[in-house]
């Protein structure tokens, strides 16, 4: 667990970096969220599906995505899985069951609850998991997709990370109740509110939430309580809406601090181990960069494929004109 | 073989399906006990049950993402949308990702589904009970819009749309749901999607159409007749595709264009038709390019019957073509 | 309030009459629903505003509204107000502060909560209501209605009747929680649960409400737990979905029989004075449809009005086509 | 006079009018402290304060609904919408409520405001922070559809969205934000709803245009220029209503049209403008219509300058139909 909330960390800044030098063009960073990240993710079977967000990172490393996956969806080249169809930190890998995301904000969420019926429908074991921010809860969507997950019962957990802000929006101007976890009492199943700083009781919560569901419990909708370190994104200033004052007071409470004190404490982890991990993280993103780099980019005739499952004729014709012309 | 109408023929075509896929599932609002408000699904939750027709709460984005997540997982949902004017409640949904989902992923999560909605005018349903919005869906990439006129495309769309890889707006015309009846094969067919259909053959005027308004130009067609106009009617049936190539075909032997349908005229999907004639088979044309469509405002309750394009109005348009 | 139920229910039942003769073409009646709409509207003042829904006849009488613009209304024609543009009881009436509904269901309700924002704003007195039933509360809307009105805190009361059906869809199938006013809580405000059979209850429940937000304690939402007595539309058949027997049960719960039983206990209304008034009612409401049925439909040129402030170039060259040319 | 760039010149117009018009509201996601995520808000919270300046939950339909109540009861609401991309949660309450409330209630509950939404590509927004589908509004009865394609028109348009008594959505091309800098007046000026702009004169090929691609069709004509092709440049401005007699009178002239648009190209706006053309100027049209589009694929991410029509794409039409 450790080692993947220290990749994260050094993956979202060895990332934004390479946004500021201009070598991708955007990234959300997760800072602050490793603990989320990884203790969500963790309780999860291989079978079971995420509807992830464009923080999760963590959560595609701990499925089983590669780094050089990840980065290069980031850099939209040709060995990105997704083609280099979208901007970056919009993941979507199959082999982990990380569905592709949308950046319309809450749209997954729904689905996800559409994905639990099937699951239930073909009796699988499968659960399936959607995570989404504190803002994410003001879309219809969520209402949806919480109203529709109580009258079906399906195996569904909801994982909001609550990270006090949207863009710039404080979590008690997004809405007048007193936390999210309570929102599930309007559609007749259990919220749990959780330390979203502290990797082992997010980890606890979530895999209760994920046995109840996979045993037939139903939905449970999750709420982890954390900060959002970094920027919005890679185009946002912070500075703009909050003050130093509160950011120091969650760094503070970073989630990665906290874990590796607990594991010193206990004798699970000495200075050295630490040190030498942070090494071997850090060299293989920079590896993995490197690599990522070489990639060239899709080839323009791509644009055409995967509109539908076959090419119709004015694309052919779009297509064709493209190749014999340029663009 | 069995004579139907419009909803038995898609009543019966969903069954068939259903008895042949167990991964085929409906959903929809009233759907179940009630069969539906047109009562296209009726007697399937009897025979399937409740899993398999699910009535949902009122919320079309949960349904068109309900049914996103279940086609993910590899069931083939057939969505219900009430009427077509209800749909915009799910435009997030089936633009934002129902569209993009395949091509976004690059191909990874294609989503396999049907969304079945009833559309237009002529049952007195004012401003939310009649919209014609089909260009909305043809302007959106990714999606297939397919709108049958009569018993038997419709079910042999509907089984193309059911065994589409892709994302599909099925527009049923619901003033012809009941009004034809019509010999319907109870064998398992199909017509392909993106071709049109050749009702009648004429070599004056090109006259293309498609859904409630084939129903119309039929009566039009009559009307010229009479005046020795012969007209060419096709029935697009498959609005995205569009089959350009019977089209153009038609406008080569014609050189004389009318395009009627029954939406607002402004930025309709004639406009695009007429665009790509105008683009493509400029010298054939001998006359310019008419549409016939409902006016520029929103569909109207007491003066429907005036808002709704009338054999008379699209014969006029004939007559213009032809005389130019 | 007594003669406003019965109005009510004369006018359902004569619209109904009108519907199946094919002199009007839809309607929405409220049987069962008219303590509802009685005690809902009574606490009111004349410059407060109401987002209504298709059922509300009886809101709209007591907000002054007359029984021939009802009847105008339905039937499409010349004289009424909404010059004949939408279906039967698809009401506006400007005058009485009954904003004209969409069929759309669930999208007056945040508008609702816009205006009770316009309304503070201005330091109004005004109180901004809005009606919707148990199937509403599925919508994004009625979700982004409560937030927002939670978050800014107006003056709005969200009045649910929960006549137990969305068309043929049972209350306990359009949500898992238990009623629709513990929705209140996920948005930080309170909820009440009435008896919406008693119409002195629902008045009692609404006043308060009323006055609370009146006096800038925010929103409330209102669940009146009642039942709809006959179909859902005209266009309806109950039978297909529900039994004699839960139709029968409620009917013993009848709020206009129970409202008669307590005046008539009460000593406030006598039998004959009841047979008269009924009668009085009846004589009013045939008289209003011979009027209104004299009444022409609205000129052929109106089509082209009220899309705009004033007709653009193209509007007009339909407009003048069509009276050229016919249509 | 100030030399503006575009968003300077939305910013001061958004303050004077607020400043001239207490019923003047604003509202939108992180427009207060954060000044809009484009910054075209800047400074407004300080000077009219959070009830003016409403930084609202992370809700599309509650937005434009409360919006629309807002009007209702007097206000002139401007809400933004981040990017046009998620407008699509409030489709529902634009299609169905702002744009027929006029009408359904027979022109008692007018709505008075305006929706502000930057689109189009060139900031390598990929699927969802790039899309051109102005062609959903001008298919929708009942709004008024503006793009300015500078700072000067973004001002004049835009004091005329202010003060219409009509729904207006107004698009503003986000990738001319801080590209084009101009002298925009300080004192009150407006340019009227449904007049276009003649952006240069020129008498071989009409060239249509509006937006994002106005900078680009600047390009193609200057490069035309130099192949002694004289093309008569007009940026539209006004969808709807839009300018059909500035369109009428050029074709006239030229007898040659380009349409050029950053939309896919099915259904997208050029089709309408096309059509009005083919309907009404046939007999002086010399080549065929020919549209310059965004290809009919979702909006790419990696390969966005392709997609994106270039001046030599557009010039190599103008050659087309110069020389057909
Ligand atoms: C429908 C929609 N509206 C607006 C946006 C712009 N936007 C992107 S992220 C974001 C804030 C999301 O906040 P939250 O859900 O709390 O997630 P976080 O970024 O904090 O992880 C906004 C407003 C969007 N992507 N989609
Ligand atoms: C968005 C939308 N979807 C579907 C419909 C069709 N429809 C009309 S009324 C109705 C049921 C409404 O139920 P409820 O809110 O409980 O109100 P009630 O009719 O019981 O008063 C439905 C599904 C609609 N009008 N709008
Ligand atoms: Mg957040
Ligand atoms: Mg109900």
């Amino acid at each position: 667990m450790y080692r993947y909330m220290l990749m994260v960390r050094r993956f979202n800044e060895r990332m934004l970096l390479l946004q500021r030098q201009g070598r991708i063009a955007f990234f959300t960073e997760s800072n602050g969220e490793e603990a989320c990240q990884i203790g969500g993710a963790w309780p999860l079977n291989r079978g079971d599906w995420v509807y992830q967000s464009y923080r999760d990172a963590g959560m595609c490393l701990v499925r089983g995505v590669t780094l050089k996956a990840l980065v290069d969806q980031l850099m939209g080249n040709a060995d990105d899985p997704n083609k280099g169809r979208q901007m970056g930190a919009h993941w979507g890998y199959k082999e982990s069951n990380m569905v592709s995301l949308a950046s319309p904000v809450g749209t997954h969420i729904v689905q996800a609850v559409g994905t639990a019926y099937a699951a239930k429908f073909k009796k699988d074991k499968t659960v399936c998991f959607t995570t989404f921010g504190d803002g994410a809860t003001s879309q219809g969507e969520f209402h949806s997709a919480l109203n529709f997950a109580g009258v079906f019962k399906v195996p569904v957990v909801f994982f909001c990370e609550n990270n006090q802000y949207a863009i710039s929006l404080p979590f008690r101007r997004q809405t007048a109740s007193e936390n999210v976890a309570i929102k599930a009492e309007a559609y007749g199943f259990e919220g749990v509110l959780v330390d979203g700083n502290d990797v082992l009781a997010v980890y606890k919560a979530t895999k209760a939430a994920v046995d109840k569901a996979r045993s037939g419990g139903g939905p449970t909708l999750i709420e982890a309580v954390t900060y959002r370190m970094a920027g919005h994104s890679s185009s946002d200033d912070p500075n703009r809406y909050r003050s130093p004052e509160e950011t120091e007071h969650w760094k503070a409470r970073d989630p990665i601090k906290r874990f590796r004190a607990y594991m010193t404490k206990k004798g699970l982890l000495t200075e050295q181990e630490d040190r030498a991990m942070q090494e071997k993280v850090e060299n293989e993103i920079v590896t993995v960069i490197k690599e990522s780099e070489k990639v060239p980019q899709p080839p323009v005739t791509s644009m055409f494929t995967d509109v539908y499952a076959e090419i119709p004729w004015y694309l052919k014709e779009e297509s064709d004109e493209l190749t014999r012309e340029g663009s | 073989m069995p004579s139907l109408n419009m909803v038995q023929a898609v009543n019966g075509t969903l069954r068939d399906e259903m008895r042949r896929n167990g991964n085929m599932v409906l959903l929809g609002e009233d759907i179940g006990r009630n069969g539906g408000v047109f009562r296209a699904t009726e007697g399937l939750l009897d025979e399937f049950g409740p899993e398999r027709v699910v009535d949902t709460p009122l919320s079309e984005d949960g349904i068109i993402g309900m049914a996103i997540g279940m086609a993910l997982y590899g069931l083939q949902p057939v969505a219900e949308i009430q009427f077509l004017d209800f749909i915009y409640p799910a435009f997030n949904q089936i633009v934002s990702d129902l569209a993009k989902f395949r091509y976004r992923s690059g191909g990874q999560y294609p989503v396999r589904m049907v969304v079945r909605t009833p559309y237009g005018g002529g049952i007195k349903g004012g401003l939310y009970h009649s919209q014609s919005t089909e260009a909305y869906f043809t302007h959106t990439p990714g999606l297939v819009v397919l709108t049958p006129s009569n018993p038997y495309d419709a079910k042999g769309l509907l089984v193309s749309a059911m065994r589409s890889p892709d994302p599909v707006i099925f527009l049923e015309p619901k003033r012809l749901y009941r009004t034809i009846k019509q010999e319907v094969p109870a064998e398992d067919y199909s017509i392909p999607i993106g071709k049109a259909s050749l009702v009648q053959e004429g070599d004056n005027v090109t006259l293309i159409t498609w859904g409630p308004m084939v129903q119309t130009c039929r009566e039009a067609v009559a009307l010229a007749g009479r005046e020795n106009i012969r007209v060419e009617l096709i029935d697009l049936r498959s609005l995205l595709p569009f089959d350009l190539e019977t089209i153009l075909a038609s406008v080569e032997k014609t050189g004389r264009v009318v395009i009627a349908h029954e939406a607002a005229k402004i930025s309709g999907f004639g406009g695009e038709i007429s665009a790509q004639i105008s683009e493509r088979a400029m010298d054939s044309l001998r006359a310019p390019i008419l549409r016939v469509a409902g006016y520029d405002t929103p569909f109207p309750y007491a003066l429907e019957k005036v808002y709704l394009p009338s054999p008379e109005r699209i014969l006029r348009s004939i007559r213009k073509a032809y005389n130019y």
